[in-house]
């Protein structure tokens, strides 16, 4: 079982991480990954010129590690990838890229959608859009919120 | 002197980092918060705020816990999430 | 919107699959995908020394169309991808990948499941696992049946 | 002569295809199916089992829908899935 966290500085390339990911492995059937990309258009349909995201050196690859960690413990998956940009960021660029591995799809699956749901909403980052309108914060919305609900009715 | 760090919002408005002269046996981070507020009207409506949290050796932490000046002090608006 | 549906004959590399699906995408935040692995192993333990997917030439191609554009239709995705290896695979190698872009990544992951659980139960191959003991056909369990059901409950 | 093609566990039988003298004005699936079970055992134990479908220009399709020579006709067992 492996955890590999990264916290990515420069440009994250999900298919190279993929194909680490996916590197001698022959015992696991079911990989499954999420990308997360930077959009060009906000959700008010104004343009966004770039995207920062700001962080705790030390305490948010901490933030990382304990919702794999968490993830881990939860389900049976084989091995889990989590890599994060941090910094400035431009449309199209990858902000975040996931992989669970399992010998099951449905718990690889679930594997990936709850990493992603506590990371979109648990880990320390602190964003901002920056666009011709000048440069906005962003903070979990409820629909994350609402996503990240639904895994406290089951105990973990 | 320890250095206070800032993220997030509060980092905009008050820079990365302010150094405070903290009592050799230390203070909560309530208190740590108001001495800092105290300053100026700039760093009282950064820090003085309900979504404002603050940690102490990169574990975020309640404003009764004791901070010693040779751990490491942060505040932050809440996580944006990734 | 765009539905990527391929058989490939030859080798299937997950990565470059990725790499071609987010090639000048900006506009969607979410990709998730989905890549399906030859296993060396077995339910019951013992080896494979390869798996042998046969297919309807047209046929089999329809079949995965059908799926794809089943799920374009039930679920608001940007783009969906469905490349699926026939032939002769060893372990290790890559037998599916699918792919799925939506503005919101709940329905990424959700489109991306339910191709899968579409794709293996009702793609018009007849596989069959080659081990030290012979050859045998492999059907669809009660897992995947299972997994297919849940679905049919929502309406499209 | 129609040549009706076979998939999967009825390929690994029978082959891959065999060739049938249909009536000008064809025949139903199950009449075919019959047809080409009727010629040997090995043929008759490969068709004559609930798990084996057909498929007329390969749309799968019931035992009662008629198929003309010109038509592409198949006969398989169930569908492993992907």
């Amino acid at each position: 079982m492996a955890l590999d966290v990264r916290l990515a500085t420069e440009t994250l390339s999900a298919p190279s991480e993929l194909e680490r990911f996916l590197s001698g492995r022959t015992g696991d059937g079911a990989v499954v990954t999420f990308t997360g990309l930077a959009r060009g258009v906000g959700k008010d349909g104004s343009t966004i010129e770039s995207l920062t995201l700001d962080w705790y050196p030390g305490m948010t690859e901490r933030s990382m590690v304990d919702i794999a960690e968490a993830a881990a413990a939860r389900f049976p998956v084989s091995d889990l990838a989590v890599v994060h940009r941090c910094g400035d960021i431009v449309p199209g660029e990858t902000i975040v890229f996931v992989a669970a591995a399992a010998p099951h799809r449905r718990v690889a699956f679930e594997a990936a959608d709850y990493l992603m749901d506590r990371l979109k909403t648990e880990a320390a980052f602190w964003k901002r859009e920056t666009g011709p309108a000048g440069t906005r914060w962003i903070e979990p919305v409820d629909e994350d919120r609402a996503a990240l609900a639904r895994w406290k009715d089951e105990t973990p | 002197m320890t250095r206070i760090l800032f993220f997030g919002r509060v980092a905009e408005r008050l820079g990365a980092n302010c150094r405070l002269d903290l009592p050799a046996g230390g203070a909560t981070m309530g208190e740590i918060r108001n001495l800092v507020a105290a300053r100026d009207e700039v760093a009282a409506a950064a820090l003085l705020r309900v979504d404002v949290r603050g940690s102490l050796d990169q574990v975020v932490v309640g404003e009764d816990t004791l901070a010693r000046p040779d751990q490491e002090i942060a505040f932050f608006s809440i996580f944006s999430g990734g």
